[in-house]
């Protein structure tokens, strides 16, 4: 069974290069990471100036703890790492870090898309858009 | 019931105008809770969720039902629907 | 339409935050980066000592540039980059880097997925898998 | 015909023990050229793909069917099934 669920609520940003070294060495024999980088983008017809992510940080974490252990008795994986960031961030900022591990590529590919699907719309996140001639909550499509 | 923490997010928050305050009350669930807070002023009928749904967490577990008890809750959250990732 | 197809054939490691920076300034418009990360791994009975993979550069570069062409009519993408090493690694070396960016999010799960199923066995590549006791080329299950 | 190079990759390169070789051919297409280069030793039985599936390139083109012409080819590469990725 799987042990190696990382989750952290946070304002930093992180490093991708140190985030794969460090999983790395508790997962010698899976070949497969699946990453997923969600990123501030610019809006279609305005100029972001920034989005600001709000969050109920404690329930947040448990919320995504709770996908993770999910993930993990669903598929087969050696690893999963999630990190959501809150605050105010800039285009091309990292907003969140998926990453799971696997032997076999297939699973950590489901189980990544699992866990995005998931923290779209059962975290405890808010984001604003604020830019020049708008302001507005993102709401779920 | 007593006192209990309730805590607003994004536009609840911005249209009671606070992150939180503690108040005492007498409801036993949300739906009630949410009636009883109207006393309060014009700003909390904004979670009726007429504009958009509106969820609750009590002691931070999401609660979907709000017929769901709160006796002996601490905290209550309200926040509309979250938008992560 | 896209035109944003980076393919490399290379004996050199990759750098992954390198990579994503250079990649965001490409593409301001989209939130979605999924990255597949494939390293060698160590056998299940056996200890891995080297991994030596062989390549046909050139005709190998030319695939991966035609599967890029396939995704990029197939799905939304802002960019997609392929990178793929030979020649000796170690356990947990890197061995391919396939990064998809797109607005939505599942366009680049899709195409990622799509394009390491035809890596794994369109793209002439050969993996010899050299351990303490035994040492043998890799085959396709 | 003439001359053509002729590359080999992973085990058929082991077996025969080259990683190319410039040969003269009369043979049009792959499934005769195989035939025609047992003529040159015991290990170019490796590329009548008994054991395992043989691949073959023409001018860095991907060939599927062994009756495809190599007229006028230039350098024709014989390998295993590809494990990229």
């Amino acid at each position: 069974m799987l042990n190696k669920i990382i989750v952290a609520v946070q304002k930093s940003d992180f490093d991708l290069d140190s985030e794969l070294e460090a999983l790395k060495l508790k997962t010698e024999k899976a070949g497969a990471v699946v990453i997923f980088v969600g990123k501030v983008r610019d809006l279609e017809d305005d100029n972001l100036r920034y989005l600001e992510i709000e969050s109920f940080e404690d329930l947040a974490k448990n919320q995504i703890k709770e996908i993770c252990d999910d993930a993990a008795n669903k598929w087969d994986l050696e690893l999963i790492l999630v990190k959501h960031r809150f605050g105010r961030l800039k285009i091309n900022d990292n907003i969140v870090l998926v990453i799971t591990c696997s032997k076999h590529r297939k699973n950590a590919y489901e189980a990544s898309e699992f866990i995005m699907d998931y923290l779209k719309s059962n975290v405890p996140f808010w984001k604003k858009e604020v830019a020049d001639k708008t302001q507005k909550w993102v709401e779920n499509s | 019931m007593g006192k209990v923490k309730l805590k607003y997010f994004s536009r609840i928050r911005e249209t009671i105008g606070k992150t939180s305050e503690l108040v005492e009350i007498k409801s036993t669930n949300i739906q009630d809770l949410i009636e009883e807070l109207q006393a309060m002023g014009e700003q909390y009928s904004v979670l009726k969720g007429r504009d958009f749904a509106v969820y609750s967490a009590v002691d931070q577990s999401i609660v979907t039902d709000v017929k769901t008890s709160i006796e002996g809750a601490r905290e209550i959250a309200f926040f509309p629907p979250m938008t992560g990732g």
